[in-house]
């Protein structure tokens, strides 16, 4: 079978990522698969067919085999995978929510995962998250859907201490998020861009 | 009417202007709201109907709320036949106002433009265009070049996030200083023997079937033969005492100004879009607005995230005003409606007038309504520039609906 | 601006909400029975007091639920912020 | 010029190096660490501006933000209009002039970076004099998160404007110690050059940080030249100290009059010497320390001018010691000088009566009328103020929560009390968040307060100089005066609001910083009522001017508003494509071949979908997952139309309309699944529909077992249009059968590509034969490649939004938003078909039924054909009723609808436009007229469906 070519928002933008500091890095992760999932409550059968525990506690997520389950609401949840094809994933999840009176949609490609890591991180998402991402309060395993400039995001804290950072963001907006990024992360370069 | 000069002073505040009389315990007509529609329509009961045994009730100050607060937009150029009919009636108004209450209040014709940056904000902009003209109202179409030559700091550029595509152009249109046309009203209304009352805070109201026969105040019970309602963003803590129930919502509004500038700005630019409109005042301060605050507010105050995304729209559109200064935010109340149109008329109530529900167009409105309303408290019979605009006509169906024709608000 | 407390996530700022005016409007059981000034009142008509009010809000940019809240429209200051489904709160 | 005025020593400046600046064309020099207004003042220079209504020459007066006088404009390195001397750090080729009262912006754009940050802190302290460092230390040694913000250059407040000492060493020894202390701490985040201008609700302060202006030419270009500080802080403790007050009298407002402690400043943060010979004025103790400390670093001190009857016994001895005259029971009735001062004309003064006075040589007039707490952020906050009879001056009245004054901001004038106070304060804050305290907080020990002499209150000297007050300013920024106020009281004026707007005091640069409470004091006088009743007008943010770029911050130009671009929009660009915004999506009006224009490039691309094959990109559209078993009944009430009766695998266009009964979006609907939809909305209304839907489902029927879900981003869709189109499709997805039996018309059959789902549906928006194209945007390129490839033969072509247009009108397809506007229902459209008879209810039915929906003039949906066969309406024209001598009657013209789509047809070989038009469907055959730039353009009224009316081109 012939691959089908696949691209992201953000081929264009490799160049302009390498040339940021250690202190910001972002890295491109597109291709993951997710499904937004809808649950009424969470049954145990639920936690076994799926293969986690989806987190009940507000702005957290928490591992979930290749990927994560991410809390999206008091009924909906967001879980990623690295390994599995959009339609298997959400063929899977289906078939484990759907007789428990939930639902699952495929939504892939509605975001786009960006990783942000470095001492400096939290600086640049300072410029244009409301929200604290001080350690203390937002640690690892905290999560957030709030607004990043003008962009919706959803933010996930990967470190305890602050400096890793994943960021999903509408795909049409992909662009504008890099640019508003590397725009923030300016100051922090020894050799700006032109 | 020559425009004034930007940047040329203010001409003097006259040494009189109004007593501050103890109420009387009765009066033909009681105005509740001393701001701009309550004294234009305590001025016209004087002047064009003889009436003049009346009150304006006001709570704080006189002109205090939104006369003293708004942006001074003053134009005609509204979409729908009996919206610009009741403006094109108050700006024909405005251009004799500084004889009729010798009193300078600065109105100065030079003109609004209205931007277009999408193709459907170029197809509603010719549309209102084509209307007011056909309605004998001045209005044009202007391309960005021709946008450029009337104010040639509108970044015209088109490698803007949200070009330039036209304009809407209505040279009568222009501004005026709110104070000195709030003060030239009550001088003349106080000349005429009319009682402004400030301090005089409504509480209540004494029924007798279908009349009011007394407003309870701060400052005593007051019986009055007619009452007329002219409380913008508080009109439904009155219309709540009389048990009326009436389709407004009050929202906070703000604006601001910066420091005073050289002239740089010559017109009145209002755009949509990109949301911010902006003149230059007489005395050369940059004055600005944008939209509404989204909830309920009687605070007289927004929130600032509103004037910082303001303040974007103003340096993208006007890249010049990078360093103007902010120097001052304050926040009004509008009174908005389900159809962005004000509501004038009976209510259920024999002899209560209703004014209220001009949401951002209350200023510009003020001789007009002014006039129309004294003419309907005179002939106890809805003026015809105000007929179309009764509380009926959300059960009937029949809204003057100027959201369709959104691109200009305010 | 304003901190809003949603009822799940916790304050956000006043930005990542959307407000829903009057709460405790109940879409009429059978339209089609009212008069046209008792429709009319369901689609136009909104409580405006300046006060308390109970209004409803939609946390947008986050986690997208309505929820309704007691505020006051003079001070704007939240009173309480409570869920769909729990009674409206009295206030002394 | 030399610095003539610059004391031999002290002074916080590096005298080490020189910098050069022009102001009003005159090179001058000065150190790094003064102000311009230092700086002027050190070369002598005290007059700055003119005075913009009266001409009347002004000069510094002040030392920092409360300067009434020093406005200029700088032009070097950048213009900027109407900034204060005393706040310009000066640097290397700062060029600067005074101002006459209007500022200039530059005419070029500003190519400086501006940034906003957002913080929390547990405590958030505004200033960085004695009370807020003490509030700071405690705070962060109990390991709270600390924001310290100052609006000063370095910290120290009022300790940097005199001779202090802490421990028996020099204050400002403790102030280097607690800021180094402060650096150790990791939670601590101190900004100096920052100003906290606003506060609002909930902890939530604005600052603005000066970040490279200082730094002149040196700035660098990437780094941010101002930023505002958007900090949210549990506990705000406001340290904000005092502005002093002038005392009005006749020419005060000469250069050489300045504020008492201004002077200090100038002496001992600058080394400035800002005058030769003084007079002081006072009407309290604080004064005095001016007087000594101009004296003991040389200043000839001429007399202190006490108002109070005894003076301060204290105080006079220690001047009489140094052998400076007192004179007590005594005011400043006037001055002499025109560019500046040089005599103070001096009186005996008792009962409110002035006595005969003479003349005192003076170069330097040194005023003190009291203190005026800096009570800003706390009115801001709707703190309620109350007047304070001993001072003159207005106190916070209340406790807020969460926000405390503490300091001179609060009435605590002495050091002790400050330090004392702001660890208070600052332990308060703590306990309320329950911080535990630190187990050592020590604060340095402060001489010993002494009580000093009351204070009298006195806003203005009489005037005795016949003026009658009028020039006796109370705002010198406005040119406003005693006069004024008396003027504005004479003519009836009550209310200070009235006042303020009569005279204009309080509405220039400084907004009232020294003349507000005068004239609330002065007012009250005026009417004989208490100074509390008169009450200050409002204080506004922001308390110190802020640029607008600096509010705008980054989002500008491409940031100003974020485009939102589908996956093929590399594509796009390469292939040469005109976008059009709609709403934040950039999409591809046309695609222009070389030298063509519009009208060629759409008439080309709209033959080729009508006779051969065309191509869009329609991945803007909104799409919503809505599933669930009650997803049927969901759609039942939302659409105007049944949406349950659809079978999977079909196809339905809908209606959905306000609860107004009014349209707000149309699409179509896809059922996937007996339980599962995917619904189709306009590009503008998907963010807006999906609200839509979860308001309803949430809010109103929460029972309901759906879910809604945006998946406007996870599917690209490819509308391929065209009677070559089933050719196209057929060869990228052989596995599908694309006849007209196996593939009817508004069905969907899934299929894959190389192993990925494709979604096909038979969906036409065109009239044409067509297949829209669905697949995850990760294969998007690749099969619009294909796509391409598979239809090369066909001549397939891509076309923009604008043919789409052209294609859809020519079929009477109506855009919501274009050929609407909120006031048009699915009757106006002709669409009874799509309103259910059989549903009981859905939203917007029962407003079918008011009376204005029965109005046979309602405007509805027709075609209009220009007779003439050439013009094409202008979108947006008015209708007007055939009018048979061609020419509009005089105004009001009565109005028939307007034209809401217009296009010239390839297919029908003419112009054509769709309009809304008063009893349109009772007209069609009619001619109307619409009035085009002058003429009037007959036009006949049709049906609106203009190209294969039978739809017999569908199947293909």
């Amino acid at each position: 079978m012939a691959e089908l070519l696949r691209t992201h928002p953000l081929e264009g933008w490799s160049t302009r990522v390498e040339r940021l500091p250690d202190t910001v890095r972002i890295t491109v992760e597109p291709y993951v698969a997710m499904v937004d999932v809808r649950l009424g409550a969470v049954p145990a059968e639920a936690s076994a067919a799926l293969g986690v525990d989806l987190p009940t506690t507000p702005n957290t997520w928490v591992p979930a085999g290749t990927g994560r389950a991410v809390w999206f609401g008091p009924d909906e949840w967001l879980l990623t995978s690295t390994t599995e094809a959009p339609e298997e994933l959400e063929a899977r999840v289906r078939a484990a929510v759907v007789p428990l009176g939930g639902s699952a949609t495929d939504v892939s490609a509605q975001r786009i995962g960006l990783r942000l890591t470095g001492a400096r991180v939290r600086d640049v998402l300072a410029k244009g998250c409301s929200i604290d991402l001080h350690p203390r309060v937002f640690g690892r395993g905290s999560s957030a859907q709030t607004t990043l400039g003008q962009a919706g995001v959803v933010l996930l804290a990967l470190s305890d201490a602050g400096d890793d950072h994943g960021v999903l963001v509408r795909s049409s907006l992909a662009g504008y998020l890099a640019d508003w990024l590397l725009d923030a992360a300016l100051e922090f370069t020894t050799t700006p861009a032109s | 009417m020559s425009p004034r000069t930007p940047g040329a002073d203010l001409p003097e505040h006259p040494d009189s202007l109004w007593r501050s009389p103890e109420p009387e315990r009765s009066y033909d007509v009681v105005i509740v709201g001393g701001g701009g529609h309550g004294l234009a329509t305590a001025h016209y009961l004087a002047k064009n109907h003889g009436i003049t045994n009346v009150a304006v009730l006001e709570k704080g100050w006189l002109a205090g709320g939104n006369m003293a607060r708004n942006t001074t937009i003053i134009r005609s150029n509204y979409l729908w036949d009996e919206s610009s009919a009741i403006y094109e009636h108050a700006l024909q108004l405005w251009e004799g106002l500084e004889e009729d209450l010798g009193y300078p209040i600065l109105f100065s014709q030079r003109g609004v433009l209205n931007l277009a940056h999408t193709l459907q904000d170029v197809r509603d902009s010719v549309r209102r265009v084509e209307a007011n003209k056909l309605n004998g109202i001045d209005a044009e179409w202007l391309e960005p070049d021709e946008v450029r030559k009337i104010c040639p700091v509108v970044n015209t550029s088109t490698d803007i996030r949200y070009p330039v595509l036209g304009a809407t152009y209505q040279p009568r249109a222009g501004i005026a200083k709110h104070d000195y046309v709030a003060w030239g009203f009550a001088r003349r209304a106080d000349e005429a023997g009319i009682d402004l009352v400030q301090d005089c805070e409504v509480t209540g109201f004494d029924t007798d079937g279908d009349r009011v026969t007394g407003v309870r105040t701060t400052r005593g019970t007051i019986s009055a033969g007619t009452v007329a309602l002219c409380a913008a963003g508080h009109t439904s803590v009155l219309t709540d005492m009389l048990g009326i129930r009436v389709p407004v919502q009050s929202h906070p509004l703000q604006a601001l100004v910066s420091e005073l500038l050289e002239p740089v700005h010559p017109t009145v630019v209002m755009s949509n879009a990109v949301h911010v409109y902006v003149s230059q005042a007489h005395k050369g301060e940059l004055v600005m607005g944008a939209g509404v605050d989204s909830y309920n507010g009687y605070g007289q105050r927004g929130a600032f995230h509103v004037i910082e995304r303001q303040m974007a729209a103003a340096v993208e559109l006007f890249p010049v005003f990078a360093r103007a200064h902010l120097l001052r935010t304050w926040g009004g109340i509008v009174d908005t409606t389900p159809d962005a149109s004000p509501i004038v008329g009976r209510t259920p109530y024999d002899n209560v007038y209703l004014n209220c529900g001009w949401g951002t167009g209350g200023f510009k409105a003020t001789p007009g309504i002014g006039s129309a309303l004294a003419h309907t408290i005179a002939h106890d019979e809805p003026h015809p520039y105000v007929a179309p605009f009764t509380l009926d006509r959300f059960v009937t169906g029949a809204l003057v609906d100027e959201h369709g024709a959104a691109a200009v608000a305010h | 601006m304003q901190l809003i407390a949603c009822p799940w996530c916790g304050p956000r700022e006043e930005v990542e909400f959307s407000y829903g005016g009057q709460a405790h409007v109940p879409y009429p059981d059978d339209p089609g029975a009212l008069s046209d000034e008792e429709w009319a009142h369901y689609v136009f008509f909104r409580a405006n007091p300046k006060g308390r009010f109970a209004e409803r809000w939609k946390h947008s940019a986050g986690c997208r639920r309505w929820f309704n809240a007691i505020r006051d429209t003079a001070t704007y200051r939240f009173e309480r912020v409570y869920r769909l489904d729990d009674p409206k709160p009295v206030i002394p | 010029m030399t610095s003539t005025h610059r004391a031999p020593e002290g002074g916080r400046i590096d005298r080490a190096t020189t910098v050069e600046f022009t102001f009003d064309g005159q090179t001058l020099t000065g150190h790094p660490g003064d102000t311009l207004a230092s700086a002027l003042l050190a070369s002598g220079r005290h007059r700055v501006a003119t005075s913009t209504k009266l001409g009347r020459p002004r000069g510094i007066a002040a030392a920092w933000a409360e300067d009434p006088g020093g406005l200029v404009q700088i032009e070097e390195p950048f213009p900027e209009p109407m900034l204060l001397a005393t706040t310009v750090e000066l640097h290397d080729g700062l060029a600067a002039h005074g101002l006459p009262g209007q500022g200039r912006l530059a005419d070029v754009p500003d190519s400086a970076r501006y940034d906003a940050v957002h913080h929390h802190a547990d405590v958030l302290v505004v200033g960085a004099g004695p009370a807020g460092l003490a509030a700071a230390l405690t705070a962060a040694r109990a390991g709270a998160r600390v924001a310290l913000v100052d609006e000063q250059s370095e910290a120290g407040g009022s300790l940097l404007s005199g001779t202090d000492r802490l421990d028996g060493v020099p204050a400002l020894r403790w102030v280097a110690a607690a800021v180094a202390e402060l650096a150790g701490h990791p939670e601590v985040l101190h900004l100096q050059r920052t100003t906290a201008f606003g506060s609002y609700d909930d902890g939530f302060v604005l600052a603005l940080e000066r970040r490279t202006d200082h730094l002149g030419a040196a700035a660098p270009k990437h780094v941010s030249r101002q930023r505002v500080w958007r900090i949210r802080a549990r506990s705000i403790v406001v340290a904000t100290g005092a502005h002093e007050r002038p005392v009005v009298f006749a020419d005060n407002d000469r250069p050489g009059i300045m504020l008492a402690g201004a002077a200090r400043t100038f002496l001992h943060r600058y080394g400035v010497l800002p005058g030769r010979q003084a007079v002081v004025f006072t009407t309290n103790d604080s004064a005095y320390d001016a007087a000594l400390d101009l004296h003991r670093a040389g200043v000839r001190v001429q007399a202190v001018v006490d108002a109070r009857p005894e003076g301060s016994p204290r105080r006079r001895e220690e001047c009489e010691h140094a052998g400076i005259r007192v004179l007590s029971g005594a005011v400043v009735t006037g001055t002499q000088g025109v560019e500046r001062v040089t005599h103070a004309l001096v009186a005996p003064f008792a009962d409110g009566e002035v006595g005969a006075g003479s003349a005192i040589a003076c170069d330097l007039l040194l005023v003190s009328g009291g203190w005026n707490p800096a009570v800003h952020l706390f009115s801001q906050t709707r703190g309620r103020l109350r007047y304070d009879e001993a001072l003159g001056a207005f106190l916070p009245g209340e406790q807020l929560d969460g926000l405390a004054v503490t300091g001179s901001a609060a009435g605590v004038f002495d050091l002790a009390g400050c330090l004392a106070d702001g660890q208070r304060v600052a332990g308060a804050a703590l306990g309320a968040l329950a911080i535990p305290p630190a187990g050592e907080d020590r604060l340095p020990t402060a001489p010993e307060p002494v009580v000093p002499a009351a204070p009298l209150v006195l806003w203005r000297v009489p005037d005795t100089s016949g003026a009658e007050g009028s020039t006796s300013f109370v705002d010198l920024q406005r040119d406003a005066t005693v006069a004024d106020i008396a003027r504005a009281v004479g003519a009836g004026l009550r209310s200070i609001e009235h006042v303020k707007r009569y005279t204009t005091i309080g509405t220039a640069h400084d907004q009232g910083k020294t003349s507000g409470v005068l004239t609330s004091g002065i007012t009250a006088e005026l009417l004989g009522i208490p100074v509390q009743d008169t009450g200050t007008t409002t204080f506004r943010p922001p308390y110190t001017p802020v640029a607008f770029a600096a509010l705008a911050g980054r989002d500008r130009g491409r940031l100003f508003d974020p485009e939102r671009v589908t996956a093929l929009h590399e594509w796009h660009v390469a292939a040469g494509a005109v976008f059009e915004d709609v709403g934040q999506w950039k999409r591809p009006r046309y695609y222009p071949q070389p030298g063509e224009d519009m009208e060629a490039a759409v008439l080309r691309e709209c033959a080729a979908a009508r006779t051969g094959v065309g191509v869009l990109d329609g991945s803007t559209l909104g799409k919503i997952d809505v599933q669930g078993p009650d997803a049927a009944v969901l759609l039942d009430l939302l659409y105007t139309n049944l949406m349950s009766s659809l079978k999977v695998g079909s196809v339905r266009y809908g209606v959905m309309c306000g609860v107004d009964g009014m349209v707000i979006d149309d699409g179509t609907v896809l059922r996937l699944a007996e339980d599962r939809f995917l619904v189709l909305t306009t590009t503008g209304g998907a963010a807006k529909i999906l609200d839509w839907m979860e308001e309803w489902a949430q809010t109103e029927w929460p029972e309901l077992r759906v879910h809604c879900t945006s998946v406007t981003e996870q599917w690209v869709t490819l509308p391929v249009v065209g009677p070559r189109s089933r050719d196209v499709v057929g060869t990228v997805f052989p596995q599908v059968d694309v006849s007209t039996e196996a593939f009817p018309f508004m069905t969907w059959r899934d299929t894959t590509l190389d192993g990925v789902p494709v979604r096909l549906a038979r969906i036409s928006f065109s009239g044409e034969l067509a297949f829209e194209v669905y697949v995850n945007p990760w294969y998007a390129v690749a099969v619009w490649q294909r796509l391409l490839e598979a239809g090369r033969s066909y001549g397939i072509t891509p076309y923009g939004t604008e043919t789409m247009h052209v294609l859809r009108a020519e079929k009477g397809y109506p855009i919501i938003g274009q050929d609407t506007d909120g006031t048009v229902t699915p009757h106006d459209l002709g669409m009874a078909w799509a309103v259910s008879k059989k549903k009981p209810d859905f939203i917007g039915k029962r407003s079918f039924a008011r009376p204005a929906n029965s109005d046979p003039l309602r405007k509805q949906l027709v075609g209009l054909l220009p007779v003439d066969r050439q013009t094409v309406l202008p979108e947006g024209s008015q209708i007007v009723e055939f009018l048979a001598d061609g020419r509009l009657p005089p105004p009001p013209v009565p109005m028939l609808g307007h034209v809401t789509s217009s296009y010239r047809s390839a297919e029908l070989a003419r112009p054509f436009a769709l309009a809304l038009v008063k009893g349109g469907r009772s007209r069609i055959g009619e001619t109307v007229h619409v009035p085009v730039n002058g003429t009037l353009v007959p036009v006949e009224v049709t049906g609106p469906v203009l190209v294969d009316p039978e739809g017999a081109r569908r199947d293909g």
